[in-house]
Formats: C-alpha cells, structure tokens, sequence
C-alpha cells in the first residue's frame, strides 16, 4: 500500500485525519494569504494602532500599528517553514540512523541505540538556551532550525529502528537476502514502504515539537526577531502589555492559529499511527483472538 | 463502568483539592501578617535576588542593593535630588555642611552631624568614615576600592564629627564620590566590619543600619525584603524631617511588567518601579488610585538620563561626521517617540537629558542658537532645527488624550521637549554623497564599495522602550535605502557596550545629577585619556568612543571650576554646542520611567506638580519620599 | 471418588438421562462484519452448523484451519465480540436452561456457568497465562470463587489436583514464561479441569506442542474426562489426535458440518470426499505437516461458492453440487453425510 | 540474579554515557559564552553609579585575579572535571563569593517538589483515565476525555501557562500568579507556609499536568486496547474471572509496563517544561536560576546548573529503569 493510497483512505475514513487536515489548510491559506500581504511585514505603525478587530482589520491592530491578520499571514508562513525544515532534515538523520541500527543490529545498533537515547534523555531546553547566548545575532532562523534538527532526531530514529526490526523477520527480507539484494537495495526497495508511514507521523510530531520550542523560545526573547514568526508576534504583545492593555486580539489570534496548527498535525499523526499499528488494525478487524 | 466512575471521583477529589488551597486570591504582594495599612509596598527592579541573604553591598555585586538595603539602610555624607528636593536639590545627610575645598582642590574637608546613631546604639562618627575609605583602599575589589585608592593620600580626624581627606591629585569633584546620586560611597559600620578578618567574604547579615529602616525579614528565596522603621528614627539624617509614615516597607520581585499592573490593580503593589506605557495607560484607565508622575499623560518620571544612538565613531563608517549627521536627519523623532513611548517621551535635540534643572539651565537658554544653527551639506547650507516638535507631539496626541495634553507652551515644553531635528532625506542624501556613499537603485553603498548596512544593537526585553525605539529608527533607515537590522543583545549588552561590539546603539552615555547643573559626572569619562583601542573593553561612559580635542580642553577647565561655580553653566553650553556640531550621539529623549504609584493606603507621593524627590524606587535618593508619606484616610 | 473437592454434579446434571446432551447447538449461523477503513466485509465463518455434545464423551470437530472450528468455539464459549456476531440458531447447555447461548445470556448467569461448568482450554495455550502473575493467582483468578473453601483449604485442593495431574506444586510459584511450553500447557489444562465442569472445551490443545508433550496431554484430557465423567468438544485439525480421543466426530469444512458419526466408523469408512481427503492426509500422531493430494485451498468464506462449498475441489463434483447446498443424509446408527455424491446405497 | 546484574550494569553504563555527553556539550556551549562576567558585573556595579575611568580599570584587574578565570582551556576542562566529581562547582561569579552549590541548593527543592508532584499526578491520572477509555471503549465521558487529550496534549507549555496565567491572574484573578509561597512567611514545616506554598503550586503544576495528561492518556488507550485482544485477557474474561480484576490485574498492570519505560524517556522533557514554567509563573526553582545565571554569564552557575539538571534527569531515569524489573518479571530473560 504506498503511503499516498494511505492518505486517500484516511482522509476518506477517519475522523481524526479530516479533522487534522481541515485545520492544517485553514493554517496553510493563512500561510498562503501572506504573500498577498499589503504591509511590508517589518514595518510597524503603518496602520492606526490598537484597533480591535472590525470590518477594516478583521483580527485588529496591534499597539505596533500592525494589522494582526496580515502580520499573522507571514508569520505562520516562517513558522511553518521553520518547523518543516526542522522536520526535513532531522528526518533526514532520524531516518539514516534508524535503518541502518534497526537493519545492521549488533555493536552498530548498541553504540547508535545509546547515543540516540542520550540525546532523548538529555533536556535540550538549557542547551538551546546556551547556543542563544552564544550564537546572539548570528543565531538566525535557519541556525536555529540547523541546532534543532541536530537535535530532534533521536526519538524518531528509535521509532523507525522497532519498525525495520519487525520486518527484518519477515521473510521477504530473507527473500531478498537470499535472491542476492545488497542492504541498501533492501532498505530502498522492501522496507521504505513500510516505513513511510511511522516516518510520516513522526515528521508530523517533529514538527510540534521544533515549533513547539520556536514559539517557547521566541516568547522568551531568545531569538532573532528580524523574522516575524507567531513566537514573536506573542513576544511583541507580550512587550507591549497587550493582555492587561486589553489588546486582546493580538495574543488570542496567534495563539489560536498555534493551536490550530497543533492540533492538525497531531490529528494526522495519530490517525496515521491508527492505521499502521498492525496490532490496533488486527484488533479492530475482529475484536479478540481470531 | 463501575471502576470509571471511581475514576471520575479520583479526578474529583483531586480537582477539589486544588480549589481548597486555592482559596481566595492572595498574590505574593499581600503580606499576610503585617498590618497592610502601615505597610509600603514597593518593586525592586532587580527581580529574585539569588543570593538573597548577603548584605555586604561593599562587595562588588556579591547581592542586592536596591532591596532596601540602599533606600533606607544606608547613608553618606550628602545628596543631590534629580529633582527640586524636600528643602533644595543639595542636602546635607551624614555631613552637617557642604564639602570644604582648599583653593587648588587637594584637599576636602567634611563636617559630620552629631547624634546619628547605628540601629544598634552604636554611634555614627568620622571613625566610620574613615574605617569605610581605608578598608576599601586596602581591600582592591571592594565597590569603591579603586576610584577611594586613585584620590586619597591620606585621611586626618582632628575630631570625631570632621575628617580631612588628603587628595593625590586636585580634584574638585572628589565630594561625589559620597555623594547620592542613585548610589554612592555608603558609610561601613566600624565596630561590625573590624571584628571580620576578610571583610569580601562577610555577608553582614543581619545588617546594622544607619538609616530610618531595620531588616525585619527576607526571603530565602530572594523575592522579598521587609524592613522596619526604627523606634530610634530622629537619631537617623531622614529624622530632620520628621517621622517617616510606613512602620513597614517591602521591596519585592513584582514579576514581569503584566503581573506588576495586576498586582497594583488589586492594590497588593504600592509602587511600581516601571512598566511598559501601555501597563502605564491601562493602570490609569482602570485604576482611579494610580498615577504616575505627571497625574495625566505622559504619567513616566523622566531620569537624567538621556537616550541616545551611540555610534561606534571606531568603526570606519562612522569616523565621518557627515554620516553620523545625515542617519540622524532620517530620524523622524515624532514616530520614535510614538514607538516608543506611544508619545510619552521628553525628547531632546542636545546632550543633556531635558529633565530636572536642565531645561531652565540648557535647553531653554539655548532656543536661539539652536535655531541659527546650520549645517552644510556640501551643496547647501541648512537649519536642520525645528523648534516647534514638541509642540507638533503634544497636537498629535490631542485628539486621542484629549485634555491630559497641556495647552500652556512651558507646559508642553516641560511634557514633551522643545524641538529636535527635522527630517530631511534630501539633506542626508547629499551628506552622504560628500562622504563618498553612492546610491545604486534603491540602496546605499559605502565608500569602498559594500552595501550600507547597520546593525542596531538593543538589550531587548530589559528595556522594552529602547527596543522599541530601535526598530523604528531601523525602519525609517532601511525605507531610506541602507540595509539596517535590529540586534537584541539580551543579557551581552554590557560585553558588547564596553566591548565596543556594535555599529550603533540604543543606550546612555549622558547621565546627570539631575537637579544639579554640573555635567562632570558624565563628562568628565568622556577625555580622550579614557579612550581604549579598539578591542579593548571601555571604561564608562564614553561608549561611543569618541575624543575631540576640543572637548579635552572643556573638559579639562570643568575640572578646575569648583562644583557651585556658574562657569560650569559657561563650559557645558560649549559641550553641547560641541556635540551639536560632530553629532557623536544621537540625542533622542529621557529615559521616562513609568513609575506607577498607587494611593489606596499612601497618599504625598512626588510627582511632577510637588516634586520633592525622585519616586523611582530603586534610586538611594527615593528615600525622601517616605517621610511625606501619609497613610491614607 | 475419594477427592477432597467438594464439587458434585449439579440438580440439573441429576435429573437429566445419562445420554441426554451436555450442549446441543441448532442451525448456529455467526458472521463477521468488518469495516477496515472502508473494506466491508461479511464472512460466513460458521453457516448454519447443527449438532450436540453428549454427557460424558468427547466431541471432535476437525477439518482444515479456516473452516470455522475457532468461530464455532468462540460463540459457544460466549465470546462474541463485534465484528463477529451470532446470525441465527440457538445454543442450548443443560446448566443452562433457557437461554439460547452464553452471548445472550445474564451476566450473573454467565458469571456463575464459566468455568464451574464450561471451561475452557485455548488454542496457544502458551500466551493465556497473564505474563506478570505467578500460576497460583491464575488459580486463584479463575477457581477460587467457585468452591465454597478457605484460602487454605483452596491450596490444598489446587495442589491435590496438580499432583492428580502429575504436575510439581512448585509451578504455581512460577512466572509463565519460566515454563516450558509443555508445562504451561498442561497446567492450562489443569486450571480447565479443576472446577470439575461438565463441558470442556479444548481449542487444538496440541499444536504448539512437540509429540512428546502431545502424548500426555492428550493422556491427560482423556483420564480427567473419565474420571470426573464430563464431556469434551475437542476442536483439532489434526486427525490423528481424534482417531486417538474423539468418540464422536463432525467434520467441518468451510463453515459447515459435512459428516459426522462415531470416530471409528468415519476413521474407518469415510464417506464424504472431504472426509477421505482429511483421512488419506492421516499419517500418524502428531504428525501436521502439509497434506499433499487434495489441490486448492479452502473458499474464501468472504464470497463462498454457491451450492457445495466443496465442489471446487471435489473429485466428484457434480453438476447438483455447483447449484445446491447438499442436506444430511443418514448412512446408519449415528452417522450423517452432506453430499450428493454419496447415497446410503452407494459402498465405495 | 545475573541477568538482573547483566541489565543494570547496561543501564549504568549508559546513565554515564548520558552524563557524559551531556556535560562536555554544555561545558563546551558555555565557554563559547560571548559573556564576559568581569565586564557583566563591572556594569552592575557602576551602570547608575559615579565612577572614574581609571578606577574601572583597576576594578578590572583586580576582579580577574579574584574570580581565578585563569589557566589554559585544558587546564579549566581538568578543574571543571574534579569539580563535577566532587559536586563543587566553586563560587558563582554573580553572588560572588557564594558557592554555586549554595545557590542550587537553595532552588532544587523547589523544582524537585513541583515536578514530582505534578508529574506522579499527570501519570497517575493520565494512566488511570486513558486505561478505563481504551478498556471501556464505549464510555461516552472517556470518548469526550480523548478528545480534551488530543487538544491539549500538542500544545507547548508556554502556551498553556501563558493561558493559565490570563485566566486565573487576570480574568478570574484567584489564584497567586507569581513566586513560591506568600510573603514574609518564615520557610519550614507549618501549615501556614506549607499551605500557601501548596497555593503557589497550583498554576505551575496545573499548567504541566495538562500538558503532560494527553500523552499518557493516549498511549495508554491504545497500550489497553490492544491488550484487551491478549490470549490471556480474552481467557480470562471466557473464565469469568471478575472484570475488576481483569481490568486491574490483567490488562492495567501489563499496559503500565511500556508506560513506565516511556516515563524515563519522558523525564528530560518535563524538565524543560518545568524550567519554562518556572520562568512564566516566577518560581523559585533551578529553571529560574538557570535563566538568570545565562542573562548574568555566571559560566559557574550556568555549568552548575545545567549539569544538576542533566545528572539529576539521567538518574531519574536510571531510578525507573533498575526498579522496572521489579515490575517486569520477565525483564531478566531481556
């Protein structure tokens, strides 16, 4: 069953995999609308300050004369970006790692297994801090997205490895092993298939996560704010005593599109791990020991 | 479902258990057992104080120092209100009359009130004076070990109320070394400090006091210090004028700015240190009991303090006088007070802070050579001065404030500044253009050839008002065609200021007395003697790194007028006039804190119609505030 | 009978005659309906099955895997769950009067019926025990409530009838996994047999089990059936252990009963072309490796073939075959057969 | 036994690789600290102050000396190595001279209590309720829970606290937004100080019990609904053995198992939600002291901290994975 088979029958069949995909394009018109954007997005008092949200400004203005709508366009457009470059190249790491360890087994797994749970273990949230202050100006959007692929591969490599052990005692393995597949044709031709999926949820929760950290981080002041992103916009307000100030379209709206985004890509996640847990599957085709 | 059921009791219970502690609201502002009523609540902008129980603030940074412990605990020989003072801007505190030079300032004489006693019955004498200056000299990295070392020679009592300091050098300045001006050398109780073998590693906790306030108690955990007025207050300097009103004063972390105007809306913070001016706003919108010091708009106190674009006149680009001229002809000052302070800004065209005395001294005075003042771009001559800004402010603001906005012109002045620079792109183009930039399509070129761009470092959250003025000017520059970004440098301002790591900078390199005309204490840091190469770390305050003969010379005649001399008033005009012309900062406006003060159980706070003292509450000199406190009704 | 349990055979065992069945089911019609992400699915694991479980005798149900054996079990059991669902036909227990199959009896009634009455050994007998608990609460779990006894006198009980099983009493200090899977088998069938219940019923209680293991296993199902005189359903593909235990045997294939009589008489003379392929298949105990002959696999039970679910396969198919399900026809004493090939007349 | 032996000697082995990596990667970030501390504390001490050039000069000098920032890299590295090894990590440079051990001394009780009690709730109850949801997959109420856990459980702390704080600060301003316990209370074990510090809790710890619950809650559901299909269960339940204890012994206690082990995963994340939370709702804890120490280039503090906090996660989870044997008895075969 190739993953865009998959797709079509989730969306056709689960709640969740709707629901995540309704919300995420909401998100990803949001996105879209950016480019259509009147207002160059850095510039601030380019419209009355403070306007709560009317037929002029639907989500209002900010106390920077922003209009929160727009502003909001550009800045789920980088966060996505943001999350999805994270997401790409930790798949990336996570994807190498985990084959190979799942596949080869012996000391090669041990010495990958190890490193991959200490960086599981280990709280990134200091470390990340630490780089900030390191990095200070030159710590930009793309550098940060480069440190946390660097560092948010590891569950999801150990998810694949489980996957790539399981198949390894199917016997089409031992088939190709025998009809003389080299590993990486293996690894290409029988179980990319298979681990498309989990590696298409895992990219789902990856990107919560590295998003998830931008906004932290953003909020806190902890990044480059040349790159409008929703962490940001909530920094500004945060600035600015949006909420005692009352301007409370500025927080609400981008963190209700936060959520949004959240929530979507969680649906999709968990709907995918719905469908390839072949035990859940099994148990739904015949509710017992068939 | 049994079993789900329990479970939903599980969740009950523990749901329930939550709203039992909870209970009714109770911030940390509210202390539970202290009668509310006798108690001033008051922020410490440090925030947590990690190291909470150490109270030798003669180490350097060792703990806190505006917990209290400098406000009401501490005293010195003399100080100078930022503002009008109780009776004058100079008072004499642990000092009966003002520092007694001989004629070529090598030597100082002070004179000690008698019957100012320890909060431990021990009296206070020229013995403590000089124990406090020795004991640094002998010690190096105590806080005034260096400046104490580089001016006494040696120190003679020929009485226990007078002390006479040999100086090394002349120096008719050395007086503000004890005298207050936010802190200054603070007096070290002799009889505690000789008993400790090494007085860097003594906490001095609990800590003998010599002002009007005792410790009562503190948190471990560094989030609040509550004091307690003396039984024996008269035998304290504040005693002259009369009984201070709390009996008790809590200085506490009152959180970022949103939780701040929270707590004083639900009156549980007297005093806020500072807010963001829409905390500020929303406090007066919402609560009838706070206003800060001007009762209306623009509410902020306004600190000597004068913040300005410093230029790294290091760096290649900004050698150039033209340069530095032609960024601040892009400023267009209305929308940076608008950004920043959504207009509640004192701008100011020139280097000294439009606050306190300066406006009569400076600003006004010099109204007519400002507006004579030109400039020559190459092409033309122009008079970049418009006196009538603060004016155009006040009217911008009107129809939104309405009649918070003053109408009287000496008001307005007083409110918003008198004049600035108007913006003159054109002008700025051809200053440019002499300092050889060329501009290709929409952007600028340097003289050799790379694009034009400027990082404009700010420290962010810390001072949210700065940043914010930042990323205006960086607009208004890169709408002008030069690439400018906006740097937040967080916590490595400090590194990066003294480090001379940056193009330009939204920062202080002026700070005054205030209340006092004297510039040196400034100015003074700004001789090119002090100037380190580039690399090297900068001493305070000539962040800008800029020398100019001409301003040696001022600076050196400063030094050789006495502190009361109105030749002062002569030489700080030619300073101003100085930087007028080479622009090495670009003045923008005082550094307005929005302190807000809340009149639910205080009433006799300062504030600009009775301005008596500086409420700021982190100032050594807010202290004159609490003996015009009165509890309300 | 000298043993200390205090379990005698219930009011309603008395009355009935000795030959009267222990569980007689009537047209048992159970489907499952699945919907797998949109796959619908109806399959007839068990199409219309009659027949009855007498006192004191063991049942065999053979045929090949997929022919519904494990259904068929699972509804009498009263493990119905969705997908599965029971279509038609009734399941009538003697201790159970009334009702027509545990699945749709009351749950206090359920509760009192299981294992004091019908028990149950498990097809992979290896993974029933609960991985993280020693044997003995497994004991305790499943019996306890149901002899009126003392913790103490429950012991005693629970280790006389190891020892009666030949089991070591140190077992129920045991985890499951530190068994052989011989042990846990049979201790699987200790814990089925311990409430004395008048039907047990064994789900290939021998598959997973090396020939060896097999021997006293089924020595063990025998002498425990005989000496507490309760009847076994034994549900086995395998032929060889119903030549070796069956009394009575039904032959199922795909869904439905083709043949049933006396082991003797089928094992001897087979009657229905499936039977025969089942017996020609028979080569010794124990013995299940792939029967070769007969080509073709059994129907997909999702669209079966009209008429004899057989007939694809059949040697002797006919053209009646491929048109009608063929009905039983008696061919002597106890014995039935559903084929239109084979006429009570006809003596292959 | 030597089996037991052979995997904690596995787990140990990897705690120390843990701790190793952990350490060096923050020893090695924090002296890329462009933060100079001589430079950071002069500004303190003269940012309002009058001081003379001259005197910052000498401050400088004579501060270097005192704060010992001297020595080649490898040497620092060796020093900073013994000082792990013997847990001192010197005198932090922004309380000079007070130890950094002194410091997080004072902070960690704090954290510790908020993150244990918060994070045996979140299990706890996540465990339980997800549990019944996958067993009683019928259950309207569960259903409605799945789906409060599937909303709240992606969403990051800060969100949540920041939320949290509007609602309970500001909107329905009942409960204490900020600090660890109400003021001049003198610390120790009354009910007043206990009580208030309990009071103080409740944001913090709520505002990471919610995150947390989701997670727990899902995996369990699907932990249970799959175990229900187990041999053993669907045995149990053909016996008629009681449903309470098939729902207990059966197939809550087997579904704990993998739960348990995804706890020690879990641990390094709660503890970077516990250091965002401490910074949102200003307790007192190491999170707290963390941020400061970065803001003032405390590199002693910092280190310290950080290596606290990577040491005392990493045995958190060595403590789940020695004592899960206890749990599993079949892990010895492992």
């Amino acid at each position: 069953m190739t993953l865009a088979r998959i797709l079509r029958h989730l969306l056709r069949y689960s709640t969740e995999f709707r629901l995540g995909v309704i919300l995420l394009g909401v998100v990803a018109i949001l996105a879209a609308l950016s480019f259509a954007s009147p207002y160059p997005p850095l510039d601030v008092y380019v419209v009355a300050p403070d306007v709560p949200p009317s037929r002029a400004h639907v989500f209002g203005t900010t106390s920077r004369g922003q209009d929160v709508f727009w502003q909001l366009t550009v800045a789920v457009r980088n966060t996505l970006l943001f999350g999805i470059a994270v997401a790409f190249l930790s798949r990336i790491l996570s994807l190498v790692i985990g084959l190979i360890s799942g596949y080869k087994g012996g000391w090669i797994d041990r010495v990958l297994m190890s490193l991959n749970d200490t960086f599981i273990i280990i709280p990134l949230f200091p470390l990340l801090m630490l780089f900030y202050f390191v990095m200070r100006d030159s710590m930009t959007w793309a550098m940060l997205a480069l440190i946390m692929s660097f560092l948010g591969w590891a569950y999801d490599a150990r998810l694949i490895r489980s996957v790539v052990m399981s198949l390894k005692r199917r016997e089409f393995t031992q088939t190709g092993i025998f009809s003389g597949m080299t590993t990486r044709e293996i690894l290409m031709r029988e179980h990319m298939p298979h681990v498309m999926p989990i590696v298409f949820s895992t990219t789902m929760n990856n990107i919560n996560w590295s998003i998830g950290l931008e906004v932290t981080l953003s909020v806190l002041g902890f990044t480059d704010n040349n790159t409008p992103t929703i962490g940001g916009m909530i920094f500004w307000a945060n600035q600015h005593s949006a909420m005692v100030a009352g301007v409370w379209w500025w927080i609400a709206f981008p963190v209700a599109v936060v959520v949004m985004t959240f929530v979507g890509l969680f649906c999709l996640a968990l709907s995918m791990n719905e469908y390839i847990d072949p035990r859940s599957r099994w148990s739904r085709m015949s509710g017992g020991s068939a | 479902m049994q079993s789900t059921r329990s479970s939903f009791l599980v969740a009950a219970a523990i749901a329930l258990a939550f709203l039992t502690v909870s209970g009714p609201a109770a911030a940390q502002g509210a202390p539970s057992n202290l009668p509310r009523n006798e108690t001033l609540i008051l922020e410490n902008p440090e925030g947590t104080v990690e190291n909470a129980g150490w109270f030798n603030i003669w180490a350097i940074n060792a703990g806190s120092q505006s917990n209290g412990l400098q406000q009401v605990a501490l005293d010195t020989l003399w100080y100078i209100d930022p503002e009008h003072g109780i009776d004058g801007v100079w008072d004499n505190s642990l000092a009966a009359e003002k520092p007694i030079y001989n004629d070529d300032f090598t030597e100082m004489t002070a004179k000690l009130r008698r019957g100012i006693y320890w909060s431990d019955g021990v009296e206070f004498t020229a013995a403590d004076v000089i124990y406090t200056v020795e004991t640094q000299i002998k010690n190096g990295a105590m806080r005034w070990s260096a400046p104490l070392a580089l001016n006494v020679a040696k120190m003679e009592m020929p009485d226990p109320y007078t002390v006479v300091f040999k100086l090394k050098k002349p120096n008719s300045r050395f007086h503000a070394l004890f005298t207050v001006r936010w802190d200054a050398v603070w007096i070290m109780p002799k009889h505690v400090f000789e008993k400790v073998e090494d007085p860097l590693k003594f906490d001095f906790n609990k800590p003998v006091s010599l002002g009007a306030y005792v410790l009562n108690s503190y948190d471990p955990d560094g989030k609040w210090y509550i004091w307690k007025l003396r039984d024996d207050w008269q035998r304290t300097s504040l005693g002259r004028f009369g009984k201070p009103g709390p009996r008790y004063l809590a200085y506490v972390d009152a959180g970022p700015p949103d939780k701040r105007v929270i707590a004083q809306m639900k009156h549980e913070l007297d005093i806020i240190h500072d807010v963001a001016p829409e905390g500020m706003f929303a406090l007066a919108r919402q609560s009838k009991t706070s206003h800060g010091w001007f009762k209306g708009f623009p509410f902020a106190h306004p600190d000597p303090t004068l913040v300005a674009v410093i230029f790294n006149t290091q760096n290649e680009l900004f050698k150039n006088r033209d340069v530095r001229w032609a960024l601040a002809l892009l400023i267009d000052i209305k929308a940076v007070a608008m950004a920043s302070y959504r207009g509640a800004a004192t701008i100011s065209a020139i280097g000294v802070p439009p606050t306190g005395a300066h406006q009569e001294t400076y600003h006004g005075p010099m109204q007519d050579w400002l507006k004579a003042f030109e400039i020559d771009t190459g092409k033309r001559k122009i008079k970049p001065y418009d006196p009538t800004i603060g004016q155009q402010i006040a009217e911008m603001l009107r129809p939104s404030m309405g009649e918070q906005i003053p109408t009287d012109p000496k008001e307005i002045a007083k409110t918003f500044g008198m004049g600035w620079w108007k913006p003159d792109p054109q002008a700025a183009q051809e200053l440019l253009e002499r300092a050889g930039f060329t501009k290709r399509g929409n952007s600028w070129d340097t003289p050799d050839g790379k694009s034009f761009s400027v990082r404009v470092v700010v420290e962010g959250e810390a001072r949210p008002v700065m940043a914010r003025a930042g990323s205006m000017i960086v607009q208004q520059w890169r709408q002008f065609g030069i690439d400018a970004k906006i740097d937040t440098a967080q916590g490595t301002l400090p590194t990066r200021r003294s480090a001379g790591d940056f193009d330009t900078m939204i920062s202080w390199s002026v700070e005054t007395w205030g209340g006092h005309q004297d510039l040196s204490f400034f100015l003074d840091s700004w001789h090119s003697q002090f100037v380190a190469p580039p690399g090297s770390p900068q001493p305070p305050r000539n962040w800008q790194r800029w020398s100019n003969p001409d301003l040696d010379r001022i600076i050196e005649q400063i030094r050789s007028v006495a502190f009361d001399d109105p030749k002062g008033i002569g030489l700080g005009k030619e300073y101003i006039k100085l930087v007028a012309r080479e622009m090495p900062t670009i003045p923008l406006m005082s550094y307005n804190v929005f302190t807000a003060m809340d009149e639910t159980y205080w009433t006799g706070y300062p504030s600009a119609d009775n301005p008596y003292a500086n409420p700021v509450p982190n100032w050594g000199n807010s202290r004159y505030m609490l003996v015009k406190l009165k509890p309300k009704g | 009978m000298s043993a200390p349990l205090a379990i005698r055979s219930t009011p309603i065992a008395q009355e009935t005659a000795p030959r009267m069945p222990v569980v007689s089911v009537e047209g048992l019609k159970a489907y499952y309906r699945t919907d797998h992400f949109g796959v619908k699915r109806l399959v007839r694991a068990v199409d219309d099955v009659t027949f009855e479980v007498r006192r004191d005798e063991i049942y065999g149900l053979a045929g090949e895997s997929g022919a519904g054996k494990t259904t068929l079990t699972k509804t009498l059991t009263g493990a119905v769950r969705p997908p599965l669902q029971i279509v038609g036909g009734t399941i009538a227990f003697s201790f159970l009067p009334g009702t027509q199959g545990l699945h749709c009896a009351p749950p206090p009634e359920v509760s009192r019926v299981r294992w004091r009455h019908l028990s149950y050994i498990m097809q992979g007998s290896m993974s029933v025990l609960n991985p993280v608990r020693r044997v003995r609460s497994s004991f305790e779990d499943f019996a306890f409530r149901h002899m009126e006894l003392s913790r103490r006198g429950f012991d005693a009980a629970v280790r006389a009838h190891l020892a009666r099983m030949q089991l070591e009493p140190n077992v129920l200090v045991a985890y499951p996994h530190e068994l052989s899977g011989g042990m846990r088998q049979r201790i699987s069938i200790a814990l089925a047999t311990i409430c004395r219940p008048e039907l047990i019923i064994a789900d290939e209680p021998t598959t997973a089990v090396d020939v060896i293991v097999q021997k006293d296993v089924l020595a063990m199902i025998r002498s425990s059936q005989k000496e507490m005189g309760s009847s076994v359903l034994l549900v086995t593909h395998d032929m060889g252990v119903h030549a070796y235990l069956s009394d009575r045997l039904g032959i199922m294939h795909a869904g439905r009963l083709v043949e049933e009589g006396r082991s003797e008489e089928i094992l001897a003379r087979p009657r229905h072309p499936y039977t025969r392929h089942l017996i020609s298949s028979l080569l010794r105990i124990g013995d299940d490796t792939p029967r070769r002959g007969l080509e073709g696999s059994p129907p997909n039970l999702a669209d079966p073939p009209p008429g004899c679910r057989f007939h694809p396969r059949c040697p002797l198919a006919m053209d009646v075959c491929r048109r009608e399900v063929p009905p039983f026809t008696v061919h002597g004493p106890d014995h039935r057969v559903a084929c239109f090939a084979v006429t009570p007349e006809a003596r292959p | 036994m030597r089996g037991y032996l052979q995997y904690f000697a596995k787990r140990f082995g990897q705690f120390l690789l843990v701790v190793f990596i952990g350490i060096n990667l923050a020893y090695v970030i924090t002296r890329a600290t462009p933060i100079d501390p001589i430079e950071q504390s002069i500004a303190l001490a003269t940012s309002f102050g009058n001081s003379s050039p001259e005197a910052i000069d000498a401050m400088r000098r004579s501060l270097r000396e005192l704060y010992g920032l001297t020595g080649t890299p490898i040497e620092q590295y060796l020093i900073f190595w013994r000082r792990v090894a013997t847990a001192d990590f010197g005198p932090s440079l922004s309380a000079f001279p007070t130890p950094v051990g002194a410091l997080i001394a004072r902070a960690l009780p704090w954290t510790i209590g908020l993150l244990a009690v918060s994070t045996l709730i979140t299990f706890a109850l996540g465990n339980l309720l997800g549990g019944l949801a996958g067993y009683y997959q019928r259950s309207r109420s569960l259903k409605a829970l799945g789906i409060i856990a599937i909303g709240l459980h992606p969403i990051p702390y800060y969100i949540v606290a920041l939320v949290l704080l509007i609602i309970f600060g500001f909107v329905w301003p009942v409960l204490p937004i900020s600090g660890g316990a109400a003021m001049n209370l003198p610390q120790g074990f009354n009910a007043a100080f206990l009580g208030s510090v309990a009071r103080h809790s409740i944001l913090p710890a709520l505002s990471l019990i919610l995150v947390g619950l989701g997670g727990w809650f899902l995996g369990m559901r699907s932990l249970v609904s799959n175990i229900v299909a187990e041999d053993y269960v669907v045995y149990a339940e053909l016996a008629g053995v009681e449903r309470r204890r098939i729902l207990w012994s059966y197939v809550m206690r087997n579904a704990l198992l993998p739960q348990f082990t995804g706890l020690a995963m879990a641990l390094g994340g709660i503890f970077n939600g516990a250091i965002i939370t401490e910074r949102v709702f200003g307790y007192p804890g190491v999170g707290a002291l963390l941020v400061d120490a970065v803001y003032a280039g405390d590199y002693g503090l910092v280190l310290g901290v950080t290596t606290m906090s990577i040491v005392s996660v990493s045995v958190g989870v060595l403590v789940i994975d020695i004592s899960y044997p206890l749990l599993d008895p079949r892990v010895e075969l492992k």
